[in-house]
């Protein structure tokens, strides 16, 4: 049992673990900042959630399961409101997605450069 | 002697320890100030996680909160407000620097070579008074947590340099930046009732929660990791979010930078108030074994922490209470003092002086 | 506080006082120069009752203070500061008599800074011949370079500035290079500076550390003008008369002089200046300034440059007296640093009196003035009587026996420069006053006088007195040596052949 | 003048002062945080700095009739401890600290005025307060880590208080940021230092680690923790030629950070290096005498002579005092370097010599900065006619610094010449004459320009400075002149612990 | 090789201390300057807290010998080691670099506050926090050299 356990846990933990260094690669080849952030958003909660799931198994039951818990419920909480005002901020300075009509609209070539560009202009 | 290498714990050490040289070397190499100081903020954050490998929770916390934390939020603060990018600098002027540092390093290489092996328990710095306070920290403390005994008691003046030291920078910071023209932090986007709601629920949310946790780490600190200091920056945390989501201007209402001023005064005043009242009662500075007078530790009711039966250092406990207090209210203080300051200005308000 | 130390205190604080009330009464002249004349008059008698008592064997001695241990500001007599005291004090007189008379005829400017300075420079004197160890000799020896600085430059024009700067860089870049190191040498190898009959140092220093202390000593003392630390003193001579003649006669260089002879005569001791190799140099260097100095003298045209240079030879003198491996040099210079003094203050009075009275001051301009100033031009030739050491004068005795210690000591080169050094001040002081006495007519024999009335009365009084003085001192030689005996613990029938 | 007659203090104080000359200026500092007005803020500042100097007068007769003291804190016996280890050396610093920190407080009042905004004034106070705490409690400390708590406490708020000068010379902004990277890079050596000391003997308390030291003096750790603590402690002492920091902190700061720092934050470091120098480090180790002749000499040498001569070509009044101070910095060096107890007697000697003379320079050109924004020397033309106290109180400190008969800088410079003469070192005496040399010509043309030159026409005028300035200025060249008649009161603690140092070793 | 493992983490952070004080020397912007001061800094951290560990110890807070965590802890050790180095039965790491890197990161978040309010200081009063540009700001303001008002 308690062998079945440790291997379940660390599968997930592992499996976390691949899961956000694929996130970690779409943030490095995605097109624009609102896939990239989709990428970092989504395999970060996911990720964390299957980490969080495998140390819970793997350690006893009790005081832990619940500090992990709570753990979870504060990245669930976080993340996506963090993800949010960042596609928010983006788009607030003048970032554009680049696929979907966007791109058919033809606004804005250069998006990467904008924040800063925008910063050097008001400095 | 045979040391035990725990391999797993070892190789963990080994790969934490290249990560941080990876990051050194990026920080070194970028020109963006930005990157430099997200990359900073990563590189706490794989150093606290090396810390716990080290077994130090606390420091690992304090690492946390503050590099990945507190650092990031006034470096951030102060390329806002002057340039995000440094100047090429060429290969020549390079060298010297270069060689400098060459200097240092090769002296400290030399100097490896005269240190214990790492993990050494026999080593001196393991086997003398590092030592000697694990042997009597529960006798003369009561604190099942060593370095909290010892940051709050053994070296207890220590700390208060520290809480000193923190309200050296309120009083710097404040006397930098804290008197200019001070400008309103907007809410991130300025039309009413904009997309930025969600952020806002969640903070609402989160604020309560994090200086719920802060509290839960402030008074922990006896058993586990954490104490005043840590349970000071979350707390700060949890004001500084506050105003990044609702504006400087709501934050200020609430609590006005004279207030965060006099209550990081008023932390060192309870610390070393604290100092004060054992001399009062016959003891020496900070000896809380004088801290209670027989009268009032009478009217201690022995069960008050539990057990019964156990002696209690009621002295000790109530002056690292009092004391972690002292830090918590000066930290917080101090780290709402320093964002006010560094967010009260804007890039506007410095052409306005500019212009003056 | 017992009678000496009071007599110490006066002798100190009198001329600080009679300073400060120069100044308070600075806008009435005639009650200035009155209190000044007071003044002299009151120290003189305080520095003749410690003479006495000194005589008596009874050294009046006081400590002021102890900043560190073995390192005191302390005071303590003995004959050769307590003749320089009488000689400084009562010379001090004789010239405030002559200024009078002068400044008032010149009508010069800043009269009451000139006569506060004056004071000043007394003070400094005064704690100079009575301190106790070389660090009080040391202190007062600076502040007496410092307050008569005002005097060096007291016609305000560029030449008496550079002359001032000049006199301030050799002075103080000496003291602070050379002096000051050597007493520091003194108190870390004995452990204290104080004057100690027999000499300090004796026993406890070897050869080669003695010699750098003394070189470092005697040069230090810059202001005993031994070459190539002369450059001052001829350069000095922008000043007034009155002022070369006190300080430039009297109270700067004898102060150098007599620095050096303390530290001969208490540091080192005879017995171990004896056994130094750079005494020897110091001599042979003496030698040449002695010999040079003259020849140079001999070249100028400028009456008081002129005695300038005669000074640096006459210094250079006393600087031998206290180099000589034999104790009676001691005596010698001692007596001569006070026969020196008077004639030279004589001289220079003289000259000043000239000046005054024709606005001459080159020796060619004064041919025949001697027949309209007869009185100034007697003066002039006693005076040079003793310079050469010529009887009946003073100064033959001390230079008879100074000769005589240095061959009998063996320093042949010393006696010959001395007797060369004899020869060539006859040959530039004789022709000036021939030349103004008996020369018919020269270029000043005609004219008027600049000054209706010539040479101010009190002026001539004053350089009467000193020209007197070195005739009567010829008498009382004997009593003079004896006193100063103590300092060489020989007498003066030893010291005579 | 005897020292028990100096102070009076109840036993139960007594045996209290050393942490209260520590923790009141901290509350003080707190409570000048707290008060309402500037002109509040300076009461407080003056009574804070007031007691610490009265507590550290206590200590210091203390340890004259008693000998070392020791202050256990938190009732814990070091090295568990942090302990608080005050001998007659670390006295006479900290009494040099409190006494011209109070006259510094009084001093404030006014040139605050003139120099910083307003409604800064109580933080200044404050800043000010912490940084006179972090000193005392550097001398005291009696353990290494705890030093590095008081460097920073006294550090950091110092750091901004340069920066505040920024009002009148807006160059005090880099200087000041130049003065936190330099300084910062120096604590954190000491760190590193303090490091491999504890790696080698698992201690920190000071004489501890002397203790347990003794026999590791060939280690590599024990050698780089040396020379790491040396470099860090010497980049606060202003070492040649780690000064870089300090001429322009001391010319552009406020002329109270100014004088308050020229006077005191060297000492405090140079104080901590000497310690670990003679008490912590192995005793009669090769390596520590070599590196005294080999290294400090040479460097205190070269400070003497090229600091000097900076001075001589500078052409701002405080940049040249301020290039003064690296010189006379290593004229204490040049002491040390002598190692034996009564160089370093006179070292300890010139320093307190040297912070009081500096002390009344820097608040003499306070004074006058109050009515002249004058920099360069040749504004200075004349001032003695305006402001002829302030401009005497100046040249005492000045004549001081030369080192003129009957003023302490003589018995400074002397003692160290007379101890450098009986070590045999005559080239380190032959350095200080000439660097005295040099001192005294360009003092001698600050003095020509203030006292014997025309102001320049149209030129504005100064003032005499206010009797708040004059009184504590006055005090202070006073003290300078005091010293050099009866030096007794310095000299015997110097001496004391110098001996107490020297008599640690075998 | 056995030097390298013994010594590895020492060579980090000789490595990180020559990269924090290579960036404050070389770079001429100040905020890059702070960041190198805090990399330099951070790095004693590391130091320290390397040679406060031992082998097979565990986080300084006390444990109950015979609990199941102190169980779990001596069951990974010799026991001989264990009665050696453990205090009561459990092997802890050092306590004391730990409150000492507590103290030291304090003082460098400090340090490193006033040290950007300073820069940004700079940046209003200079325009630029780049130290080439100051310097010249200030050059022509000293040749100038006018008293400040």
């Amino acid at each position: 049992m308690a062998d079945a356990l440790f291997w379940i846990g660390g599968g997930l933990i592992v499996a976390g673990a691949m899961l956000s260094v694929l996130g970690a690669a779409g943030v490095l080849r995605f097109p624009d900042v609102y896939t990239r952030i989709h990428a970092a958003s989504l395999t970060d909660t996911g990720g964390a959630t299957l980490m969080l799931l495998g140390m819970g198994l793997l350690g006893p039951f009790g005081l832990i399961t619940l500090k992990l818990l709570l753990v979870w419920a504060f990245i669930m909480l976080t993340s996506p409101a963090a993800a949010n005002a960042l596609a928010n901020a983006a788009f607030g300075s003048g970032h554009r997605p680049r696929i979907g009509n966007f791109q058919i609209m033809g606004e804005d070539k250069a998006t990467d450069a904008a924040p800063e560009s925008a910063g050097k202009e008001r400095a | 002697m045979t040391a035990p290498v725990l391999e797993a714990s070892f190789a963990l050490n080994v790969a934490l320890l290249l990560m941080l040289v990876v990051l050194a070397a990026a920080v070194v190499w970028t020109r963006s100030l930005l990157a430099a100081i997200l990359l900073m903020s990563v590189y706490s954050l794989v150093s606290a996680t090396w810390l716990m490998v080290m077994d130090a929770p606390d420091v690992a916390f304090t690492e946390a909160v503050v590099g990945a934390g507190i650092s990031t939020i006034v470096a951030l603060g102060a390329i806002l407000l002057t340039r995000g990018e440094a100047v090429r600098v060429s290969w020549k002027r390079q060298v010297v620097p270069g060689l400098l540092a060459g200097l240092v390093g090769g002296l400290l290489i030399y100097a490896m070579s005269g240190l214990p092996d790492f993990g050494d328990p026999a080593s001196p710095a393991n086997s003398h008074v590092g030592r000697a306070y694990l042997e009597t920290a529960k006798r003369d403390i009561g604190a099942p947590n060593v370095v909290t005994a010892v940051l709050g008691s053994y070296r207890g003046f220590d700390t208060l340099g520290e809480t000193v030291v923190i309200l050296a920078a309120c009083i710097g910071v404040a006397l930098m930046l804290g008197f200019g023209p001070r400008a309103t932090l907007a809410p991130p986007a300025g039309a009413p009732g904009d997309h930025h709601v969600v952020l806002r629920v969640t903070a609402k949310m989160l604020v309560p929660l994090i200086i719920l946790f802060a509290l839960y780490v402030q008074f922990h600190g006896d058993l586990g990791a954490g104490g005043g200091f840590q349970a000071g920056v979350i707390a700060a945390v949890a004001i500084i979010l506050h105003a990044l989501v609702f504006g400087l201007r709501e934050t200020t209402a609430a609590i006005p930078p004279q207030a965060a001023r006099a209550v990081a005064a008023l932390g060192v005043v309870v610390y070393a108030g604290v100092g004060i009242v054992c001399i009062v009662n016959g003891g020496g500075f900070l000896d809380y074994d004088h801290l209670l007078t027989p009268q009032i530790e009478a009217m201690i009711p022995a069960g008050l922490l539990g057990d019964p039966d156990k002696p209690h250092h009621w002295g000790q406990y109530f002056g690292i209470l009092a004391i972690e207090l002292g830090v918590l209210m000066t930290v917080s203080a101090t780290m709402i003092t320093i964002f006010y300051g560094f967010a009260g200005r804007t890039i506007d308000a410095i052409a306005a002086e500019l212009r003056r | 506080m017992n009678g000496g130390e009071l007599l110490i205190l006066l002798a100190l604080t009198l001329p600080l006082f009679a300073a400060a009330m120069i100044y308070a009464v600075g806008r009435m002249p005639d009650v200035r120069e009155t209190l000044t004349l007071v003044a002299c008059i009151g120290l003189a008698i305080v520095a003749i009752s410690i003479f006495v008592r000194v005589g008596q064997g009874d050294p009046p001695a006081l400590t002021v203070a102890e900043p560190l241990p073995g390192l005191a500001i302390a005071f303590r007599v003995e004959p050769l500061g307590a003749l320089f005291a009488v000689m400084a004090s009562v010379l001090w007189g004789v010239n405030s008599l002559f200024s009078i008379g002068y400044m008032r005829g010149r009508r010069e400017a800043r009269q009451t800074r000139f006569y506060i300075c004056f004071a000043l420079a007394m003070f400094g004197v005064m704690g100079i011949a009575f301190a106790a160890n070389l660090f009080t000799l040391f202190l007062f020896y600076e502040a007496l370079t410092f307050v008569t600085y005002p005097l060096v430059t007291h016609a305000g024009t560029p030449a008496a500035r550079r002359a001032g700067r000049v006199y301030l860089v050799t002075l103080v870049g000496a003291s602070v290079l050379l002096f000051l190191p050597g007493i520091i040498g003194v108190q870390s190898m004995a452990g204290s500076t104080t004057f100690t009959p027999g000499g300090l140092l004796n026993g406890r220093v070897d050869a080669a550390a003695g010699s750098v202390l003394l070189l470092l000593l005697v040069f230090g003392a810059a202001k005993a003008a031994l070459m190539p630390l002369h450059g001052w003193l001829p350069s000095a001579m922008v000043a007034p008369a009155p002022v070369s003649a006190l300080l430039h006669a009297v109270a700067v260089v004898k102060a150098g002089v007599f620095a050096v002879l303390k530290v001969s005569a208490y540091i080192f001791g005879p017995d171990l200046i004896s056994t130094l190799p750079a005494a020897t140099w110091i001599l042979w260097m003496a030698a040449g300034s002695i010999v040079i100095a003259s020849l140079v003298a001999l070249t100028k045209d400028d009456l008081k440059t002129r005695l300038a240079w005669s000074t640096v030879s006459q210094l250079a003198y006393v600087t031998s007296a206290a180099m000589l491996p034999m104790a009676s040099g001691l005596v010698a210079g001692g007596l001569h640093m006070v026969f020196h003094a008077v004639a030279k203050i004589t001289l220079f009075m003289c000259a000043g009196a000239i000046y005054v009275a024709t606005g001459a001051n080159r020796v060619s301009e004064i041919g025949g003035l001697g027949r309209r100033m007869p009185w100034v031009f007697v003066a002039f030739l006693a005076a040079s009587f003793a310079i050469v050491g010529l009887p009946p004068m003073a100064a033959m005795w001390s230079k008879f026996l100074l000769i005589t210690a240095s061959f009998g000591s063996g320093e042949w080169f010393t006696a010959a420069a001395l007797i060369a050094s004899s020869l060539l001040s006859l040959v530039f002081l004789m022709p000036v006053a021939f030349r103004a006495l008996f020369s018919p007519a020269g270029d000043g024999a005609g004219g008027e006088f600049v000054r209706p009335g010539g040479t101010p009365v009190t002026s001539l009084v004053a350089l009467c007195v000193t020209a007197a003085a070195c005739v009567v001192l010829f008498v009382a030689v004997e009593p003079l040596a004896d006193y100063l005996a103590p300092i060489a613990a020989v007498s003066f029938m030893e010291t005579a052949p | 003048m005897q020292l028990e007659a100096l102070y009076v203090a109840q036993p139960a104080l007594t045996a209290q002062a050393p942490i209260l000359a520590i923790a009141v200026p901290l509350i003080g500092a707190c409570a000048a945080a707290l008060a309402p007005s500037g002109r509040a803020g300076w009461m407080i500042s003056v009574v804070a700095a007031m007691v610490s100097a009265w507590m550290a007068l206590a200590v210091a007769g203390e340890v004259m009739r008693e000998g070392v003291i020791l202050y256990q804190l938190g009732g814990f016996a070091p090295p568990a401890g942090i302990a608080l280890r005050v001998d007659a050396m670390g006295a006479l610093i900290a009494l040099l600290i409190g006494a011209v920190g109070t006259l510094a407080a009084v001093f404030s009042g006014h040139s605050l005025a003139a120099e910083v905004r307003p409604e800064k004034h109580t933080l200044f106070q404050a800043g000010f307060l912490l940084a006179q705490a972090g000193m005392v409690g550097l001398v005291y400390t009696g353990d290494a880590f705890n030093a590095f708590v008081f460097l920073e406490v006294s550090s950091i708020g110092t750091y901004a208080l340069v920066a505040a000068g920024e009002r009148r010379d807006r160059r005090a902004l880099p200087a000041a940021f130049n003065y936190l990277i330099m300084g910062t890079i120096g604590a954190t050596f000491y760190v590193i230092g303090v490091g491999f000391l504890y790696g080698a003997t698992g201690t920190l308390n000071m004489a501890d680690m002397a203790a347990r030291l003794g026999t590791l003096d060939q280690n590599a750790a024990v050698q780089a923790g040396f020379a790491f603590i040396v470099a860090g402690l010497g980049v606060k002492a202003a070492m040649f030629p780690l000064h870089g920091w300090l001429p322009g902190a001391y010319a552009h700061g406020p002329s109270l950070i100014s004088l308050f720092l020229a006077a005191t934050a060297t000492k405090a470091a140079i104080y901590l290096m000497a310690r670990f120098l003679f008490e912590v480090f192995p005793d009669g180790a090769a390596f520590g005498d070599m590196f005294l002749q080999w290294v400090l000499a040479p460097l205190g040498a070269a400070a003497v002579i090229v600091c000097s001569l900076q001075a001589v070509f500078a052409r701002e009044l405080r940049r040249m005092i301020a290039f003064s101070s690296v010189a006379q910095v290593g004229f204490i060096f040049l002491g040390f370097s002598l190692a034996n107890a009564s160089g370093l007697s006179a070292a300890l000697f010139y320093m307190t010599a040297h912070g009081l003379m500096k002390a009344a320079m820097f608040m003499a050109l306070g004074g006058l900065a109050i009515s002249i924004g004058a920099r360069r020397l040749e504004d200075f033309a004349g001032v003695a006619r305006e402001a002829p106290w302030t401009a005497v109180a100046f040249g005492i400190g000045a004549a001081s610094l030369v080192g003129t008969p009957l003023t302490m800088g003589f018995l400074a410079k002397w003692q160290i010449m007379e101890a450098a003469l009986a070590g045999g070192r005559i080239w380190i005496f032959a350095v200080m004459a000439a660097g005295s040399v040099l001192t005294l010509v360009y003092v001698g043309r600050i003095i020509e320009v203030m006292f014997f030159r025309e102001p320049a026409p149209g030129a504005p005028r100064a003032k005499e400075s206010p009797v708040g300035v004059l009184v504590p200025l006055l005090i202070l060249a006073g003290l300078s002149l005091w010293f050099g008649i009866d030096a007794s009161l310095p000299q015997q603690l110097a001496q004391a612990g110098a001996a107490s140092l020297f008599e640690v070793r075998p | 090789m056995s030097w390298i493992a013994t010594h590895f983490n020492y060579v980090v952070v000789v490595i990180l201390m020559m990269a924090g004080l290579f960036i404050v020397f070389s770079s001429g912007n100040l905020i890059k300057r702070m960041i190198g001061l805090a990399l330099f800094q951070s790095s004693t951290a590391l130091f320290y807290i390397s040679f406060g560990k031992v082998s097979g110890g565990t986080a300084a807070i006390t444990l109950d010998a015979q609990g199941a965590e102190g169980q779990a802890l001596a069951a990974q050790l010799d026991p001989a080691y264990v009665a050696q180095f453990g205090v009561e039965g459990v092997v802890y790491s050092n306590p004391l670099p730990h409150v000492l890197i507590l103290t030291a990161i304090v003082v460098g978040v400090a340090t490193l506050a006033v040290g950007l309010a300073i820069a940004v200081r700079v940046r209003e009063s200079y325009g630029t926090v780049e130290s080439d540009e100051i310097d010249a700001v200030s050059r022509v303001a000293a040749e100038q050299a006018e008293p400040a008002p």
